[in-house]
């Protein structure tokens, strides 16, 4: 792992930065009563980090309903998310999205997704983009360990494999898919072992070492921008908090667990590897986290100050074009 | 809504009917069955004293596993078309299986083992197999839960034919149809509506049935018929509260059942009052609204005085921002507006 | 039914104009790809001299393998979610690209990535996205194809935000609808009827577009307005034929848009004729026939003189059997006794 | 391989039936213009037959749209099969199901099926049942190489595995899916590599082979039975003739392939193994070839005797219980 100074501040300044708006953003749009659809990927910030540090903005990710990290780690402003989450006009989506749907297409962020891998052949087609017309892009494709047993994963793994596209399915494994734990779940011990019936690597990383996740990652996105096909990469990872803000965790799973996993904590473990090499300093990580927390604050005064949607934006971007007169028509609308 | 006072009933919520009603019928009848995501929650881990973690994304299902034990109460892997379509298949082998769909918006990953399998094989195999199958699902926007959690697709299940389909507007009417449902030997799609889970009824404590495919009458009225859907009947009840106080005295019908249809009883209102409007918090084309003012309009042509009109969402997504969805749902200014209209026309 | 003698066209089929139109916009547009199962056909045995072997499961697309290549023109494994989402993310990031679900009653297994991925991407994104992509389906009975390859489910589409269809009656409006589909900025599902694949008519050689969201009159007539949809058009104008012999001058609609719906072109008609029957091969409930009636029973309802009607596939599945059928679909004989107890009302 | 005379003799009859059945029961349909959609298992007899022979009536199978040899061997009667085929009332599904939709609750056959794979979760839930009931009945799932790539399978693998059903998951590959070769549509070299991903075994056998069918085929019986959970069982195999009959299969195959496979044909292979063994006689094998003959001709006669369904059966059978009116109201139906 030679890592150069710059890399490895760009590393913990995203993971500082999922981590800030997580455990800062979240608890501020419940408290403006915007949605109860919301998913900390607090702890798992290594996964994305490690990954989308491979990316430029030309290349793709397709991401689930847990993901601000994948938004931040792939260059999505945090104050436009939060504008976003707040239900803002000047959230990249208008409004209309929300945290289940972030999507900033100038940054390659297809989208966060509400439906579970669905956003999983998204980018296995935004691969297929890539290959057609030459572009040397590769696509990241997130999902969980819950979503590891959807049938379009299984197809989109199939046919990325079939038409050797540059694809990386990344599994996000945190051990549990809302309260269900994974070894209920899966069939099979690690979600990486499927890798093979599909005729592509498996990689099975620890996903709370950015540095094991972003060794992992270069290969798969290497291999991809050869145009030699799909990897599967399998982050073991967990979150810290519950499904949404609504359950409590210690229903499911053991306050031993959790601690074991807190102790292997990705920004920790970040600090216990570079600061003895001498590469960075603890001051300076720390004023990482400062800028982080103090982004956050700018970001929540953003989203506060943004205005609301118009009412009227409600029949904006259904279409690129339609009548808009029949998008009301016969409803009784009042607006 | 309706009053009910009979010995052996109690205020309970929603939520509660409809976790009596499977308690209920999984006592009765040791082939129900129930599955699905988090069911009861943190599924294996008895070992480790956890046991009904969940209790259902909406606590519908609690207490189930504790009393049925984890072979009749199954969560399963994230996984909607197998275990949807092991449902149909234990269903069509002698278990009454009950799945559930924790939002009616993902329907479309198992939406071939309802569509092929469910409702057409009874028919296909010329009338040698029973699907007494349950889907339990939800629908309803209202909740800044965005474009894939919020949507009311019921009208598309009106649509297939060999599916029956039931909206309960009420904890009354929430235990009844769910009883009914599970214990009806057709697949029957069951709306909960997550605006309603705390709402609070009456309820018998004895298992009831409220038969499939009957409206019921929530309020007389004279001038207009106002038919609602699920949560929307409460929007009718409000507005016409409202109307009455203009004078305008409107019936209040509750569809219940989305298929079959109960059109008689809608009919023989509008028959009564010459004016219709149908409150569908679903999208407005090829909706359950437009269903029912076609019907009327074509069987009771003659009884109207005004135009068929509808009250629904509009053509688009369910947005996420409240000042966006606030308008997205039909509410009581819209019913009254609309009913305004029909009765200005005179 | 369009008579057209510019220079430059010929008699083609319907199923030559869908391939016409498919390969004069790749000609055009490099962006624009298809994919399918057996587009070309025995894919990947280039080496064994085998290329196109298949040409389309209707013979639609072929001879584009041989002139696009197989980078254009992708067979596809069996696993239609996949693909059908491969072409939405690859039509949001730059390509054009068509997918072919081999028959509608299929859309099951894919219906999530329309649902929510094709039809709300750009809502939910707040208009960041273009998604022009289309996909090529097939409707129809009467083949004796039974429940799982004969439905018509075009209702289901309109019902969903998002989305737009197009049901091409016959070879001219098949070349201009679908070259309009492939070159919208919109997800476009185009429904070809396996009945009119054979059917010849009079077709440009040169591109062009027939715009979405309009309706076309084949027929002129004054007294009931008959609207059909895909193949349904054919039974209309035979009806209206029919009728004309016993002095009913029917006017005949060819809906051929199905979302955006022409509301207006039908109403306009309606107006005139003060009468209306949809014939659609579609089941009844909830369907585009049951949203035109509502529409028009709403919007026209001084000048109806006589119910707004259906004529429709029952709410059955398909049956196998001739006997049972051949009575499924709508027919003239339905449509005529329809139209001529419209017309005893006086 | 010790098998008993009755049980050859079972063997070979229900591979001569299947046989005879395809090559006389097909064309008969085509001449009635009774449907497009009929495929022929010729070629692929050893497979039902090789499994079924395990079964009793109680226990289920689910099967595909090439499904007449799945019928024959679950013990579905061919009179009332071709009666069914020639849309006549006398069939199983009173001719409302045809070739793709043929099923016998009282044989545990739980349907032929027009979309690909999508029965496979059926057989899993009737597994269920089984399990539940402790019925000690085990399910079968037919599949084809091109159902192998379909998303319902993963899933229905996944969960019976999980829930160690007794199923038997049975991909018969016959190395298409219409045109489509099983090396293009599929990403790893066998179906049955798949198998591990799910946790249970994945058998590749010789699907011409009857005897090696019926061997794997008990091995995975019997662990079902035994509440040991799923097997994956993959049989290579051929379809002699096209997809359906309207298609040429040397469009997209060779001759030489084609001859390769019929030279290795499951009728001609058990000749050769068991006439030399003295078992049974050729003389013995021509009379069940005659006599399966002869039960077609039957079939013929009795389903072209047989009475097409009154038209208003139409309505039958849609429900149990539902308002017959409300099928048809507003339809302007003549019947
Ligand atoms: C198809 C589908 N089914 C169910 C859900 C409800 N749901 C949302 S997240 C989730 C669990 C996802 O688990 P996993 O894939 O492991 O992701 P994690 O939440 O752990 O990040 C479920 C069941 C959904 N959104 N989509
Ligand atoms: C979901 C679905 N997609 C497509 C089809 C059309 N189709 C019918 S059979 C078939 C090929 C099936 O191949 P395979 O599974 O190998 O079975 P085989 O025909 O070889 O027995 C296809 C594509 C279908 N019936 N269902
Ligand atoms: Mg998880
Ligand atoms: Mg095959």
């Amino acid at each position: 792992m030679e890592l150069d100074r710059e890399t490895l501040i760009k590393l913990y300044t995203t993971m500082a930065t999922i981590r800030n708006f997580e455990e800062r953003g979240i608890p501020e749009t419940g408290q403006r009563a915007m949605s109860a659809s919301v998913h900390s990927s607090a702890g798992q910030e290594a996964v994305p980090t490690g990954i989308c540090a491979h990316l430029t903005d030309e290349d793709y990710i397709g991401s689930t309903h847990r993901g601000h990290g994948h938004c931040i780690a792939k260059g999505v402003d945090p104050k436009l998310m939060m504008a976003e989450l707040f239900g803002r006009a000047t959230g990249p989506n208008k409004g209309k999205g929300g945290s289940m749907h972030i999507a900033d297409m100038s940054k390659g962020m297809l989208g966060t997704n509400g439906v579970v891998a669905a956003s999983v052949p998204l980018a296995v087609g935004a691969a297929l983009t890539s290959k057609l017309k030459n572009l040397g892009r590769v696509a990241v494709a997130f999902f969980g360990d819950g979503g590891a047993n959807q049938g379009v994963l299984h197809e989109s793994m199939n046919l990325a494999s079939v038409w050797k596209l540059p694809v990386i399915f990344c599994c996000e494994n945190n051990g549990y898919a809302e309260s269900t734990p994974v070894e209920y779940g899966l069939s099979v011990a690690n979600v990486s072992d499927r890798a093979a019936g599909y005729n592509m690597p498996g990689i099975l990383v620890d996903g709370m070492d950015v540095f094991a996740v972003y060794d992992a990652a270069g290969q798969a996105v290497t291999r991809a921008r050869a145009g030699e096909g799909p990897s599967m990469l399998e982050c073991r990872t967990y979150r810290y908090y519950g499904h949404t803000v609504f359950d409590n965790p210690l229903s499911y799973r053991t306050k031993e667990e959790e601690d074991h996993w807190r102790a292997r904590d990705p920004l920790k473990q970040f600090r216990e590897t570079v600061i003895p090499q001498g590469d960075i300093t603890a001051e300076e990580l720390d004023q990482i986290d400062k800028d982080a927390e103090q982004l956050m604050e700018e970001a929540i005064k953003f989203a506060d100050e943004s205005p609301m949607p118009e009412p009227a934006e409600l029949y904006d971007d259904v279409y690129v074009s339609y009548p808009k007169e029949l998008l009301k028509r016969g409803s009784n609308m009042e607006i | 809504m309706t009053s009910m006072a009979a010995t052996g009933t109690r205020e309970i919520q929603y939520r509660e009917a409809i976790n009596e009603a499977i308690r209920q019928e999984m006592e009765r009848d040791e082939s129900v069955i129930i599955m699905g995501e988090e069911i009861a929650g943190g599924a294996g881990r008895e070992h480790l004293g956890i046991v009904d973690a969940w209790g259902g994304p909406f606590r519908t299902t609690v207490g189930l596993i504790q009393q049925f034990g984890n072979q009749r109460v199954l969560d399963t892997p994230l996984s909607e078309a197998a275990f949807v379509g092991a449902a149909i298949g234990a269903s069509s082998t002698g278990m009454r299986a009950i799945a559930e769909l924790m939002f009616v918006d993902f329907v479309g990953v198992c939406m071939d083992q309802l569509l092929n399998n469910a409702a057409k094989m009874r028919y296909m195999f010329g009338g040698q197999v029973k699907v007494p199958f349950t889907l339990l699902t939800r629908i309803g926007a209202g909740f800044g839960s965005a474009a894939q959690h919020s949507e009311s697709y019921y009208s598309i299940f009106s649509h297939i034919p060999g599916l029956k389909g039931v909206c309960p507007s009420d904890a009354y009417t929430a235990k009844g149809l769910l009883t009914a449902a599970i214990r009806d030997d057709d697949p029957v799609v069951y709306f909960e509506h997550k605006g309603l889970y705390g709402q609070t009824g009456l309820v018998p404590e004895e298992p009831y049935e409220l038969p499939l495919g009957k409206a019921r009458t929530v309020r007389e009225g004279t001038d207009v018929t106002l038919v609602g859907i699920s949560k929307m009947t409460w929007v009718c009840t409000a507005a016409a509260e409202e109307l009455a106080k203009s004078g305008v005295q409107a019936e209040v019908v509750d569809l219940l059942s989305i298929s079959p249809i109960d059109y008689d009883h809608v009919i023989e209102s509008v028959k009564r009052t010459h004016r219709l409007v149908v409150v569908d918090e679903d999208t407005p084309i090829c909706s359950l609204a437009s269903e029912i003012c076609a019907r009327v309009a074509e069987e009771a042509f003659d009884y109207l005085d005004a135009p068929p009109s509808r009250v629904t969402a509009p053509h688009t997504p369910v947005p996420y921002s409240r000042s966006l969805e606030n308008n997205y749902m039909p509410n009581e200014a819209r019913v009254i507006s609309t009913v305004q209209g029909l009765m200005a026309r005179g």
